[in-house]
């Protein structure tokens, strides 16, 4: 209504608000809204048909039991996930501890030291690795990679130390990209200041660089660790499966998630209860880990506006 | 003197990392090339699998595979957008902000084999919808929802303020320059985060597991279930039915995802000259 | 380009050279009153005075303005800067030819012999002549015209020596009073001219940049 | 459809899920029934025995597969019982393993965990890599149930979720063993023989191989329309002939080969 | 005597007055009590050291203000007699008579005769001829159609900075504005291009009437005819219009002693 | 701040009142020396007026030389500009004072009337007064002072004239070329002091912000 | 006569000597045939349109071009007598003397003490003692110390810009540099910051040797000693040094017609 008329006011008295107008932007932001609150009923009916389902476990087995029994055997009626959440934590720890230091330093050699003929052709790759399927690289850990660890420990080649390797490969990437983007986010001024001071590139990236990405890197490691905790395909392919506390590294071990997907198809009754559970429990981990990235970025936000 | 040893010796130690990633990730991708490559063919790629040891193609499987992706990609990118619009352009800040911002955070970390796990308690069995694109794409779309909303708010507001003040300057009411302005400006990244979800749909196993079945079956019907080319190679990995099309599988979703990114890129690039 | 600055500065250096000439034709009607006895012409000139000195004060006020808010540097600045002594220095012409006007009204009513009046009125136009190189070089940038004024004062410091030597020769018979305002009229001229080679210097300022040596202005007896 | 059987699609779409082990014969069955009658189409998925006798009995499919007997827990579920065809499930090691023959005792030994070297048994000293199922598995049900009775298997063994997995691990593992279904047995590995007897189709259909089980079909009720048709057109020569051997199955018919 | 070239009349008549003005961010008193009146077709600069409320009071002009939540003003804004924040009043309107031009050159992402064209499209112009001729003249008035008329297809984010700037004018322009906001609007691009746009002002308050916010006083100095000095005396309180006078008398000899030691670098 | 720009604007404003300061000194010795008879004090008169020039030029040549790169405004603008008038202003007077000390040097051997020298030492006694009352209001900025420049002027132009009468009295009896010289010499301390009246007026300016109205000096014989 | 509070002497020491320096980028010939004498303890100002080639030239002085793989200096550039270009010429020391300020503040995301104390840690200072000496000193002499005494902990990020950019002087002063390179340091900040770094760059230029690359004309002639104009004339070609004298002269009475085309605003 505001738009035809308005073409000859010209000069003279200034036009009164439509209730069209008024109307028709109130409805918009309503609808808006709705939309953004499919967000929060994901969460919600998540919580609802996950945790609602998974809920009884933790009043028939009783929490302790569930969360702290030793033993997981659904036919026999024991429902603890101790060794599954051991072996999440587990495998979650060892690929944390191979994956970072190769993937936080391919990070800094793209972002500082590679000309830009080869970040150009290695960033890409490492940004299309991140997007690779993750029965991909469940496949090559199984065909390729079980056969040389178990040359290596003797044994099938199953367990925790395929797993560290398999998820270090495919955690690398999406470490090394966030850390690539935290470094290459600092100012370039920065890293000219430092070199203008007389500091050495080493030196520019140790006390400069490193330090000033810092809480960038941290959300890309804490970012990669909800990836190893939350993987499922590709650690199923090579872990082993065996829902106990393992002799060794290179035993079969079982996480959370692997044991829900071997579980899922014939379990009924209590024992689908508890997987539900489980997965409850997954995501409350992984809900965990974001808000404390979130809650790390706020400080950082709020180191760098003055507190 | 030792402040350029020391140079010298970390210089080199984060070569060796960088040479460590690129051969492992070349491995990886070499592996599956030089695998699969041997099994790409028209014939694989538009004829269905067939015999005991599943010969023949997997064409069925990747028409599964587009198809859920698409219908999810259909279901939620509006909802996604006119949610991050709302975010970065009509909410004001507080708690609902918050609260909306920390659930999208939330879905964004829901591990996939718990969304599998929703899809099924909630589309497959409570709805009733059964083992379908429509399950599985309703439950991807909670995967890609918090994707796409990130990056299209992200998109958002990194539209310059001063552009949004110059439609507003020139007597544009808030939608026309939300739809006008905004919205036009941020769509290359926006098409990016949408292209991104997609590529992770694309990839997904354990949710289209359990929320689509394994049939194999060209899907017409949203309510038709059928076999996502991940779930195909994960069954033929784990059954161990005929490899050879196992590295095809891998190989032919590897250049799936390659060319959603890239189109990414290619859309973002043409964009930008503009 | 600052146009609009840019036309500023060619107004005002239009203004000033428009004063210079409006205190050439001053200059000019007072020695005609003076030498013809004019008094109506003479009481024209001293009351046009007012006007120059009014105009002199917005050139030189005009000119801080626009330092104040254009911020002219180099050849700028210098012109603005020369313009307004310039300016003071037509100013200070035009107070000189109101007191030749004045002399004219004293002397109205006598002669004295025309040796002397034709000697003014020849100091007179080589005056004009002075003023009228002032005006030309200042609106032509013409650095060579405005250092020949110096040469062209000559003669008329010459004339008014010459002047003074003649009035010396008749002292006993003639009007003392007469006699002493056709020597000041005669001075008057040659402090006119006086300041035209000031003008001069100032316009080989303005297109060099140089500072010359300043002028300082022989006693007028010899 | 898929869960709602009374949908007017289903008169022409069938939904059958379960074993693994029977899903390439049960697929390969359904192409060509869809060959024959090509407006019918049948779908068939494989999430092991259990999840296919859960699903026939929520409805969600019309054929449940499944490589096991009904555990009396399912037995009130009321199914009808196909059996489709006979299999042996047979123990395989390493090709290069020297021990080629073990007695259903040394078996449950090994597979409890009380058997822990191969040198026990007269072979190398080598640990034995125990490669065992997943629970889902009908294979594993039936292997315990014939061979392992209350014994309970070893909890640290490497559980693996497919049948050409085993096959694939145990190929290329010195020290491994484990069971498949005799159907994917191939030169990769080397079948033991138990108590004596080598798993061959003969040896099932005269009985003599202890380790074997029939492979099912089960319905909600008797089978009726499509499903009728579907596990009748299994159940003929055109398919027992050729796909069930093809496989490396024993037709339930009785192998005439 | 004609010394400057287009000298404003003291009685030239006032485009936008304002009265005993009061502006509030939250409990925030950004100004207090400002009393202006802005001729028409003049160009009137806002000067005062960072954060004391140039460009909150320009916003007062288009209501711009409207868009922060908290913010408020007390008073009279008025727009040729009219109170432009009477209830009911569309700011949309009042925005399309008073134009305004932001320290970022903000072209939006679209072709260059997009850009013009959005305006008059907004208002429901569609016909391509008529877009073609206002595109033309604003580009034309924005002395920018030389430079740009045979790449008008391209986007308006190809420009340089400067040009980028004079797209923005002329986008202003194609809704023929009565009056053009500006602020800060050299601050972001190259001294070559600050000189165009000093240039076009020029031509422009010819026939719009200008308000410029600058921290440059220089600037100020320049290019207005009107200055007006704004200063937060002490922190937190809300600032004052502390003089308002023709620019050239403002530069020679200011009233107050604070705008004096503000233009003179002694202050702060 | 701008601290070295201040110090700046300080040591030139310092630079003028010393020229001034050295203006009046020079002055005082050319009316001793008329009024002695002091040939060498005279010379050192005529000799010292270089100094004063070049001086005045570096104030000058300064002064721009702030303008074009430290872009002052209001007061400092108008200081800056002020101290350029004052300067010449005293360097015109130094030129005067340096025709009184030629005066002094023609006519050493020559004594008049006591009277006539009284009077010019009374004359040039109330110059120096002025000249102290410049610098003084300069130094100070004291607009009041710098407007009292005028009323302090006046009985300088009345002893001219009074001296004039004097002459003309005594007319017939003296020397004419002592007693045209003395003439001037009150003629030049009279337009010492009409400068003086113009640095006030550039004082008031400086300090005000507001041109007042130009200053036409009155034509020398009453 | 002492009117210029401090006048550099003509017969003053040079610092650094330029011969014959031509600068190129890959094949892009960037700055040809410049030759200047830079004195020591003076403030060296220099000016040119955007692009001719200032900032490159400024970075040759302490071989922050280095950094840039296709770039190539050719001629001779010495410090003190000697030449920076000479193999063997350390780049890591050579930048310690010659320290540089940019167009943004830079400081690093760390506390303002590390901040200043980054140089001093980099040779190996480490006695907290001397460290807290030196910090507190530097802070003192980029007028900041009363600033931030009693914040030092704080992130130097959390301070506004003008300190920002003092932070970094204090940063550089802390290395006891004898050349301070300023690259536009004034752009990004406020006009009070922007004058309070320009009077402590009158009080530096007694102990240092200060370089200012500026595109504000005003600025240049407001603070340098000496000033260089450079040109490219046409583009494409390299960028010549036209002019360089004393700021005074050249601001009043340039020698080259193009700069006093540029500085009086006729240039474009
Ligand atoms: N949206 C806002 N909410 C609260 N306070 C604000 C807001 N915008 C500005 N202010 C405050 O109002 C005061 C005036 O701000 P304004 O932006 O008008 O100043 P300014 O004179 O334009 O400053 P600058 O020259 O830095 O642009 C400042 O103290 C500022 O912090
Ligand atoms: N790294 C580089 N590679 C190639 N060319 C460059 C590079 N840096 C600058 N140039 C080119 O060199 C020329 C001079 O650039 P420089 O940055 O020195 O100019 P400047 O005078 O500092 O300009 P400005 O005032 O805009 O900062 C320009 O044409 C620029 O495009
Ligand atoms: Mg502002
Ligand atoms: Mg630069
Ligand atoms: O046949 P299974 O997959 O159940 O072993």
């Amino acid at each position: 209504m505001a738009e035809a008329p308005g073409a000859q006011a010209g000069s003279g008295t200034l036009q009164l608000v439509s209730r069209r107008t008024h109307l028709k932007e109130l409805a918009l932001k309503n609808l808006f809204l709705l939309c953004a609150g499919v967000a929060v009923a994901g969460v919600v009916l998540i919580f609802a048909f996950v945790g609602v389902r998974g809920w009884p476990i933790f009043a028939e087995v009783g929490p302790w039991a569930f969360l702290a029994g030793r033993e997981w055997n659904p036919t026999a009626g024991l429902y603890g996930i101790l060794p599954l959440i051991y072996g999440s934590v587990v495998v979650m720890l060892g690929a944390l501890v191979i994956g970072t230091p190769l993937a936080v330093g391919t990070a800094i050699f793209l972002s500082e030291i590679a000309t830009p003929r080869v970040r150009s052709i290695v960033r890409p790759a490492v940004e299309l690795l991140a997007g690779i399927p993750s029965v991909i690289y469940g496949f090559f850990g199984l065909i390729i990679l079980r056969p040389i660890v178990a040359d290596v420990t003797g044994g099938l080649g199953f367990g925790a130390v395929t797993a560290w390797l398999i998820l270090a490969i495919m955690i690398v990437p999406t470490i090394a990209a966030i850390s690539e983007d935290a470094l290459r986010s600092i100012p370039p001024g920065i890293r000219e200041a430092s070199y203008a001071m007389g500091a050495t590139q080493w030196q520019t990236i140790y006390k400069v660089l490193v330090p000033a990405a810092k809480i960038g890197i941290i959300d890309a490691i804490i970012l990669g660790m909800g990836r190893a905790i939350g993987e499922t395909m590709a650690v199923l392919m090579v872990v082993g499966n065996a829902p106990v506390f393992p002799e060794s590294v290179s035993e079969p071990i079982a996480t959370l998630t692997t044991q829900i997907v071997m579980d899922m198809p014939y379990a009924a009754g209590e024992h689908r209860t508890a997987l539900f559970g489980m997965g409850i429990i997954l995501f409350l981990v992984s809900m965990g880990l974001v808000a404390l990235v979130r809650l790390m970025s706020r400080f950082q936000t709020a180191m760098e506006s003055g507190r | 003197m030792s402040k350029r040893v020391t140079n010298a010796i970390a210089l080199g130690l984060l070569w060796t990392a960088a040479v460590i990633t690129v051969a492992v990730l070349g491995t990886v991708i070499g592996y599956v090339v030089i695998n699969g490559i041997g099994e790409l063919s028209p014939r694989f790629i538009f004829t269905w699998p067939e015999g005991v040891a599943a010969e023949g193609g997997v064409w069925p499987t990747i028409v599964s595979t587009l198809y859920v992706t698409a219908l999810a990609m259909v279901i939620i990118t509006p909802i996604a957008i006119l949610a991050a619009v709302y975010l970065a352009e009509y909410a004001v800040q507080g708690r609902l902000v918050g609260i909306i911002r920390f659930a999208a955070d939330s879905l964004a970390s829901v591990p996939s084999i718990v969304m599998g796990l929703f899809g099924l308690a909630l589309f497959v069995e409570a709805a009733g919808i059964g083992f379908s694109m429509l399950s599985a794409a309703l439950a991807l779309s909670f995967l890609m929802l918090p994707i796409v909303m990130r990056t299209t708010e992200e998109a958002i507001r990194a539209v310059p303020k001063y552009i949004r003040w110059g439609s507003y300057g020139l007597g544009a009411t808030k939608w026309q320059t939300v739809s006008r302005i905004v919205l036009p400006a941020a769509m290359p990244r926006i098409i990016t985060g949408i292209i991104l979800s997609t590529g992770r749909a694309v990839g997904e196993t354990a949710v289209v597991i359990y929320t689509m079945g394994q049939a194999i079956n060209l899907p017409v019907s949203p309510l038709d279930s059928g076999r996502p080319m991940t779930v195909h190679l994960y069954l033929l990995a784990m059954e161990g039915i005929n490899l050879p099309a196992a590295y095809g599988t891998a190989l032919l979703l590897m250049i799936l995802i390659l060319a959603f990114n890239l189109g990414a890129r290619f859309f973002l690039r043409r964009n930008r000259k503009v | 380009m600052r146009e609009a600055f840019r036309q500023e500065l060619k107004d005002l250096k239009a203004e000033v050279v428009s004063i210079g000439k409006g205190v050439t034709d001053r200059t000019r009607d007072a020695v005609t009153s003076l030498v013809t006895g004019d008094v109506d012409l003479a009481e024209k000139v001293v009351a046009g005075d007012e006007e120059i000195d009014r105009r002199t004060l917005a050139v030189e006020e005009h000119s801080i303005e626009v330092i104040a808010t254009q911020f002219p540097v180099a050849r700028d600045l210098r012109l603005l800067h020369s313009l307004t002594y310039i300016a003071l220095h037509y100013e200070r012409m035009a107070d000189l030819a109101v007191n030749i006007a004045r002399a004219a009204k004293r002397t109205a009513g006598r002669r004295g012999p025309q040796t002397l009046y034709d000697l003014i009125q020849a100091q007179g136009n080589l005056v004009y002549r002075v003023l009228d190189a002032t005006c030309e070089a200042l609106e032509t940038r013409d650095v060579e015209l405005a250092r020949k004024l110096q040469d062209l004062d000559e003669p008329i410091d010459h004339l008014y020596k010459q002047f003074f030597r003649e009035l010396a020769r008749l002292q006993d018979e003639e009007d003392i009073e007469w006699a002493s305002s056709m020597v000041l009229a005669s001075r008057y001229l040659e402090r006119i001219a006086d300041n035209a080679v000031d003008i001069g210097e100032r316009i080989a300022y303005l297109v060099t940049g140089e500072f010359e040596a300043l002028h300082s202005p022989d006693e007028e007896t010899s | 459809s898929a869960g709602c059987a009374d949908n007017a699609a289903a008169e022409n779409e069938i939904v059958v899920t379960g074993s693994t082990t029977m899903l390439p014969i049960a697929e390969i069955a359904g192409e060509m029934f869809h060959d024959r009658y090509p407006d019918k189409k049948v779908l068939v998925s494989g999430l092991g025995s259990s999840a296919g006798i859960e699903t026939v009995a929520a409805g969600s499919s019309d054929i449940g597969t499944s490589s096991r007997e009904l555990k009396p827990a399912e037995e009130q579920l009321g199914l009808h019982d196909t059996p489709i065809a006979f299999d042996a499930i047979a123990v395989i090691v390493h090709p290069d393993n020297p021990i080629g023959e073990m007695t259903t005792d040394e078996v449950r030994a090994i597979f409890s965990g009380e058997i822990e070297n191969w040198s026990e048994l007269g072979g190398r000293d080598r640990e034995i890599g125990l490669v065992n199922r997943d629970e889902a598995s009908g294979t594993r049900e039936a292997f315990r149930n014939i061979v392992m009775g209350d014994i309970p298997f070893d909890r640290t063994a490497a559980v693996l979720p497919g049948t050409g997995q085993v096959r694939s691990v145990v190929s290329n593992a010195p020290g491994a063993i484990g069971y498949i279904s005799l159907g994917f047995v191939n030169d990769e590995v080397k079948a033991v023989t138990i108590d004596g007897v080598m798993p061959t189709a003969e040896a099932v259909v005269t009985g003599e191989y202890p380790v074997q089980r029939l492979l099912h079909f089960f319905t909600a009720g008797p089978p009726t329309g499509l499903a009728k048709e579907y596990i009748d057109f299994v159940l003929s020569t055109a398919v027992q002939d050729t796909i069930i051997q093809e496989a490396g199955f024993t037709p339930i018919t009785g192998g005439e080969r | 005597m004609a010394l400057r070239t287009t000298p404003i009349a003291d009685n030239a008549p006032n485009k936008i007055t304002v009265k005993e003005l009061d502006f509030f961010y939250g409990d925030f008193h950004a100004l207090t009590d400002i009393t202006v009146d802005i001729k028409e077709k003049a160009v009137t600069a806002f000067i005062g050291p960072s954060g004391c409320g140039k460009s909150t009071f320009l916003r007062c002009f288009n209501r711009m203000n409207d868009l922060i939540p908290s913010a408020r003003a007390e008073g009279l804004v008025s727009l040729d007699g009219q109170d432009i924040y009477e209830t009911g009043v569309d700011p949309v309107d009042l925005r399309r008579r008073i134009g305004m031009i932001f320290q970022q050159p903000n072209p939006f992402p679209m072709s260059i005769y997009d850009n013009v064209a959005f305006g008059p499209r907004l208002q429901g112009v569609s016909k391509k001829a008529a877009l073609d001729e206002v595109v033309q003249t604003s580009l034309e008035r924005a002395n920018l159609w030389k430079e740009v008329k045979d790449i008008l297809g391209r986007g308006g984010l190809t420009l340089s900075g400067g040009q980028q700037q004079r797209l923005c004018i002329a986008r202003v322009l194609a809704v023929e504005p009565e009056v053009m906001l500006m602020d800060e609007p050299c601050s972001a691009i190259d001294p070559t291009s600050v000189q165009k746009i000093e240039d076009l002002m020029a031509e422009l308050k010819d026939r719009i009437t200008i308000i410029i916010v600058t921290h440059n006083m220089q600037q100020a100095a320049r290019v207005s005819d009107f200055t007006a000095f704004f200063l937060q005396e002490v922190a937190g309180d809300p600032a004052i219009l502390v003089e308002y006078d023709r620019t050239s008398n403002l530069f020679t000899s200011p009233k107050d002693r604070r705008t004096e030691d503000y233009i003179t670098g002694r202050f702060g």
